[in-house]
């Protein structure tokens, strides 16, 4: 089976600052694959670098073994790519409904025609409210994000995600900042999604947690690949060890 | 529960006052039945000094008049309105005076761009309207009802040349033009002028109202080294070309325009830079003419200072309705007709000698020079074939 | 108070109205600062004077071309926006304000310092049109550009642009294209701004480059943020406050200027969601929910 | 080619005074300070009127400092800090009410009319180099590098610079780190109305002139500097200064013809915002 999303041999520098240097790595379909790395190892800027928000300087992006690289954020979005960030970034004036609504309308959204100025965007609300059920948000669908807990913030970001129809998942560190009784139900989440059928990838600093979600790890650091291999191999890999004791 | 009324719930109640007040407005009483006369003025903004020298000019002018008994025993009331340097509230306030207050004629102390827009309203309104000392050429293309006091900038643009020419007999020139209307048509005169008496212009450099620096464009012309300098300047910003010259060591022969015929303004700011430099105006302040030196005294009388051009051409503008309303009475068409027929009346600012058609005034343009910090006669230029626009 | 008076005041609301009604699609809807949105309404007024003067066309056909004229040069601020953005974009928007103020001022195609003049009120079945009917068609224009930019805010559109405005990376993330909206938004709010330059002229006859200053932008700005910025009734009522203002402080002559400032400060410092926006307590007052809730928003 | 190079010179230090105060207000509070020039015109009234009074150019000088400290004070405690957590827009038409007030208040009190603020130095030019330079200028020049190395001094080598520079960096982080931020933004304040108040004395003595309407241009110019400088960067500022002043100067002295002064301003900073669209000394963000 080929892989979803094939990264090879990607690097992208900051003035003068090598943040990936030549990083390969493959989604396979109906995975959770988990990126792991101490702090500074580039895993938010391969995210940033895969999702379009980026150019890389070299390297290829195989989405479907379609050549993505280099594409504008929103076309790489359309094609199928859901992401979350790191620190959260909701729509913060604007409802739940609205929120998850932008990106379930981004076949709408595409440009100047006709069907823009249509209204209709209340024929939609049962959409809406069966993708906020996913992630157990439905009650919420008219508050704004900054009323809600981060924990909230969260997976109505996922749920925004998820209203692309994608094929892909990145979710950057999404239990950060959350406690022990916030996360358990969210990591139910992720795994009913890849149940679902979704190929997910994920940035995760919480090790047990990612140990029991993934199905792979990828281990970076200093912008390059370590290795990646099953959780209890990752676990007793002596490059893993030293990299996050050295750090 | 008291404490629900606070500074919000205040002002609030605050606007809805003034929003009443300005509704309902002071409505006068119909007993006493003055004869109604408006002025508009920027009285704030950033020309209210103008605005401010035009309106004391005309409060003095009415009550003078009003001592001695008004119009065949009618008083004069003088509604002064603002247009804020503004063409939209100036049309606003033309309206206002013409319709709220029933003004029988109106008054220009004011710019050239307001005072366009409101001519409009006055031509249409068929209401006469006298402008003091906006020179824009346009002003009374709006028709016959409108009337202007002062020469316009194109004609005093080419006394000045004329007077660089044939009086001062310099060969070479450079320019300093105010990019607005009033420089604009000032320039073009001199210019015409003067290169049609062979004089040549090594320079002209545009500036912006408001411009400070003049240092660079003053060093450029010193290498050009022409024989006279000519500015189209505002009061203050005139002062600051002859102090950032004088700074420089620049000895050239200065001249400016009416923009300059400002005591606090120019005389004040320029101090001794100004020494020496002619300028183009109508107001002669050695003038041996009865008006003008009863004007001169009453206004420093009763302000305390020397008054300058702006107020003096408004104080003419008004001075002329009322002469006319005393000859033939309010009505609107018999005012513009004593208006045309207008010939050799002596005002502050000189005698005008004659309308043309279009409401333009026809009258020597004065020599005024700087001698100790104090404006002086110098010359006038009274060539009728310069001076019919 | 005279009928010609109100009319005056009444069309000048009216194109302040359209003014600050699309400049909210810009900074409301799109979140995109714009501290020049004067430059054009200037467009929009000198290309239907030179249209109409120059060309001879009449004033229905100068209309829509002038807003075009108005809205391409506004996408092109658009495509300025995508590289510079937030304060950064707001001072640029002032020098570009500057910047046409001055191809105006210093071009004699556009008549210089001089202005154009003789701009003629339009005519409908070759009859010249009435101060009061041109004031109705004013209103009829407000009309329209009120339903414009309500059906924006309920379309797919607005939500784009609304998301936008909330968070451009998150905007990207969830397909949108950032770019091709801000422009969009730039060109319609401009192009609307143009047809109120196009009202103005044709209503002054006269406009001088001074019209369309930066103190103007200002101003319009001032309107939409004392009304409520983001919402549709904020900015109609702001320019009906603000428009209305310095005629309604008249009776205070020498002190008309201090009082307008000061009401500024005071609305901004108290008000700051503007007088009709959202949580304003007028809006509460009328609708019966009484001051005591003002308590939460927290003095 | 000298005189041009000092005229440039002396009006971009003018420039800089006022514009390293509204890139301080704009580090801290992220407010884009239009009130800056009000301040400006302020010190140049009180400054005139204490001159009238003592006929100490320091004297005057002090005042106009210590008055304009008062006025920015009041401004950031009771206009600005309330209206931190509302939309950037609304300080900022905050700010231009606050202008229009001012301005108009100056109106009031000081009376529409010019007034002329003549201050005798002990000479009155120097020439060299076929280039004159007058008493004022040489003060201003004298004055600027005074200000901007006590400003360089204070925000260097002091506690309160070093919390100052911690709060422009991040307000939320400095806030957890201790730093008192309340002292911080009056302390940035008062610096940068003091800096403008004394910008306000030495234009008009310069000019020899002061009047309400002086700050109208200074308003909005300084904005084309400020964000040409990287908005918040005080050496930035300077040099941005420097290079308005220059630009301004040798255009207007080569091809005086093709457009006003502030638009010279407004074309040099659009055309190096596109290249550069954080400023010249801004971090990218």
């Amino acid at each position: 089976m080929p892989p979803i999303l094939r990264v090879e041999n990607v690097a992208k520098s900051f003035g003068g600052v090598q943040a990936l240097r030549k990083v390969s790595l493959q989604l396979m379909p109906n995975e959770i694959l988990g990126l792991i790395g101490p702090n500074g190892a580039g895993k938010t800027t391969f995210f940033n670098t895969v999702c379009g928000v980026f150019r890389p300087d070299e390297g290829r992006v195989f989405l479907e073994e379609r050549d993505v690289t280099g594409w504008p954020a929103h076309r790489i979005a359309r094609m199928g790519i859901g992401r979350t960030f790191q620190i959260v970034k909701p729509f913060r004036n604007i409802s739940l409904e609205r929120n998850v609504l932008v990106a379930l309308g981004h076949d709408r959204i595409s440009g100047w025609r006709p069907s823009m100025l249509g209204t209709g965007l209340k024929a939609h609300r049962d959409e809406v409210r069966r993708l906020l059920r996913l992630v157990g948000l439905e009650e919420f669908i008219d508050q704004t994000p900054t009323t809600l807990p981060l924990g909230h913030q969260k997976r109505m970001e996922i749920s925004r995600a998820l209203a692309l129809r994608p094929k892909v998942l990145m979710l950057d560190e999404p239990f950060a900042g959350l406690s022990e009784e916030d996360i358990v139900p969210l990591a139910g989440v992720i795994k009913n999604l890849q149940r679902e059928g979704l190929s997910i990838l994920l940035i995760e600093h919480n090790i047990p947690h990612v140990m029991e979600l993934c199905s792979r790890l990828a281990v970076l650091n200093f912008g390059e690949n370590l290795c990646d291999g099953p959780p209890e191999i990752i676990r007793r890999d002596p490059r893993v060890i030293t990299a996050y004791l050295g750090s | 529960m008291m404490k629900g009324i606070g500074t919000k719930e205040l002002i609030v109640v605050w606007i809805a006052a003034v929003m009443v007040a300005g509704i309902g407005g002071p409505s006068s009483p119909a007993a006493a039945q003055p004869i109604k006369i408006g002025l508009m003025a920027p009285l704030t903004g950033p020309a209210a000094a103008d605005g401010l020298s035009a309106k004391q000019s005309c409060e003095m002018l009415v009550e003078q008049v009003n001592a001695a008994g008004g119009i065949n025993g009618r008083k004069i009331e003088l509604i002064v309105y603002d247009d804020q340097f503004d063409s939209k509230q100036a049309v606003t306030v033309a309206q206002k005076m013409i319709e709220g207050d029933k003004v029988v004629a109106g008054v220009s102390g004011s710019y050239s761009f307001t005072t366009r827009a409101a001519a409009q309203v006055f031509q249409e309104e068929k209401i006469p309207f006298s402008v003091g000392y906006a020179l824009h050429p346009a002003i009374t293309e709006g028709g016959k009802y409108v009337f202007r006091v002062t020469v316009l900038g194109h004609v005093q643009g080419r006394a000045g040349g004329y007077a660089a020419g044939n009086l001062l007999k310099v060969k070479t020139v450079s320019m300093l033009i105010q990019d607005n209307d009033f420089g604009q048509s000032l320039a073009s005169g001199f210019r015409e002028q003067a290169e049609g008496l062979g004089v040549k212009v090594l320079s002209a450099d545009k500036f912006k109202m408001g411009e400070k620096e003049f240092s660079p464009v003053l060093t450029k012309i010193k290498q050009l080294n022409p024989d006279l300098i000519y500015n189209t300047a505002y009061p203050i910003d005139g002062a600051l070309i002859l102090k950032q010259a004088a700074d420089l060591g620049i000895k050239t022969q200065q001249m400016g325009s009416e923009g300059l015929d400002s005591t606090k303004g120019f005389l004040d700011v320029a101090g001794k830079a100004a020494e020496g430099i002619i300028i183009t105006t109508n107001l002669d302040r050695d003038s041996k003419a009865e008006i003008t030196r009863k004007y001169l005294d009453e206004y420093q009388k009763k302000y305390g200072f020397a008054p300058d051009m702006t107020g003096a051409s408004t104080y003419d503008a008004l001075l002329m309705v009322i002469d006319a309303i005393k000859k033939v009475g309010t009505d609107a068409d018999k005012i513009v007709d004593a208006f045309r027929a207008m010939k050799g009346w002596q005002g502050v600012t000189g005698q005008i000698q004659a309308f043309t058609p279009q409401g333009e005034v026809i009258k020597n343009v004065e020599l005024q020079v700087v001698r100790s910090n104090v404006f002086r006669h110098f010359g006038v230029v009274s060539d009728l074939k310069l001076l019919t626009p | 108070m005279g009928l010609g008076y109100l009319t005056t005041i009444g069309t000048l609301v009216c194109i302040y109205a359209i003014l600050a009604i699309s400049l909210n699609i810009i900074s409301g809807y799109a979140g995109q600062a714009s501290l020049g949105h004067a430059a054009f309404f200037g467009i929009g007024a000198y290309a239907s004077a030179l249209l109409t003067l120059k060309l001879g066309i009449g004033f229905w056909v100068a209309a829509p071309l002038a807003m075009m004229a108005a809205g391409a040069i506004g996408a092109v601020v658009g495509v300025i926006s995508l590289r510079i953005k937030g304060d950064f974009l707001a001072v640029t928007t002032i020098g570009i304000n500057f910047v046409i103020v001055t191809v105006f001022e210093y071009s004699d195609f556009f008549g210089g310092a001089y202005g154009i003049m003789g701009i003629q009120y339009p005519t409908l079945f070759g009859v010249k049109i009435s101060k009061g009917y041109y004031l109705l068609m004013c209103l009829g224009f407000v009309g329209l550009c009120a339903l414009f930019s309500l059906l924006v805010s309920k379309s797919w559109l607005g939500l784009a642009l609304e998301a936008i405005r909330e968070n451009e990376a998150a905007a990207e993330a969830s397909g949108i294209n950032c770019a091709k909206f801000k422009i969009i938004a730039f060109a319609f709010g401009c192009a609307w701004a143009g047809l109120a330059g196009v009202l103005f002229a044709h209503f002054m006859r006269f406009i001088t480059p001074n019209d369309f200053a930066f103190p103007i932008s200002i101003t319009i700005v001032a309107m939409m943020v004392v009304g409520g910025i983001g919402t549709l009734r904020g900015p109609i009522l702001g320019a009906l406050l603000m428009a209305a203002l310095p005629e309604l402080l008249r009776p205070l002559a020498n002190y008309r200027l201090l009082f307008y400032g000061g009401l500024i400060v005071l609305m901004t410092r108290f008000q700051p969601q503007g007088l009709f926006g959202d949580k304003a307590f007028i809006l509460r007052m009328l609708l019966g929910r009484g001051p005591r809730s003002m308590r939460h928003s927290g003095d | 080619m000298v005189q041009q190079f000092l005229n440039g010179i002396i009006t971009g230090s003018l420039y800089a005074l006022i514009a390293v105060g509204l890139t301080m207000v704009y580090g801290i509070l992220r407010i884009l300070h239009i009130a800056h020039a009000a301040v400006f015109v302020g010190g140049a009234y009180i400054g005139l009127v204490a001159y009238t009074f003592t006929g100490s150019l320091v004297l005057a000088l002090i005042a106009a400092a210590a008055g304009c400290s008062v006025l920015g004070y009041l401004i950031q405690r009771y206009l600005y800090t309330p209206m931190l957590t509302e939309e950037r827009i609304v300080p900022l038409i905050a700010s231009v009410g606050l202008f229009i007030l001012c301005e108009d208040l100056f109106r009031l009190l000081g009376g529409p009319y010019i007034r002329a603020f003549k201050v005798d130095l002990w000479f009155e030019k120097i020439a060299f180099l076929e280039a004159v330079v007058t008493a004022h200028q040489v003060l201003i020049l004298i004055t600027t590098a005074v200000c901007l190395l006590v400003v360089y001094a204070v925000i260097s080598k002091t506690k309160l610079g070093l919390a100052w520079q911690a709060t422009a960096q991040d307000m939320d982080t400095a806030r957890a780190m201790g730093v008192n931020i309340r002292q911080v933004v009056t302390f940035n304040f008062i610096i940068a109305s003091s800096i403008a108040a004394i910008a306000g004395v030495m234009t008009a003595i310069n000019y020899n002139s002061v009047l309400p309407t002086m700050g109208s241009v200074i308003s909005y110019k300084m904005f084309a500097i400020v964000v040409l400088g990287g908005m918040g960067s005080i050496p930035g500022t300077v040099v941005a200064s420097l290079i308005i002043g220059m630009s301004e100067t040798f255009m207007s002295a080569y091809f005086g013809f093709i457009m006003p002064r502030d638009a010279i301003a407004f074309t040099a900073m659009i055309l190096i915002l596109i290249v550069r669209p954080q400023g010249l000394f801004g971090r990218a963000r």
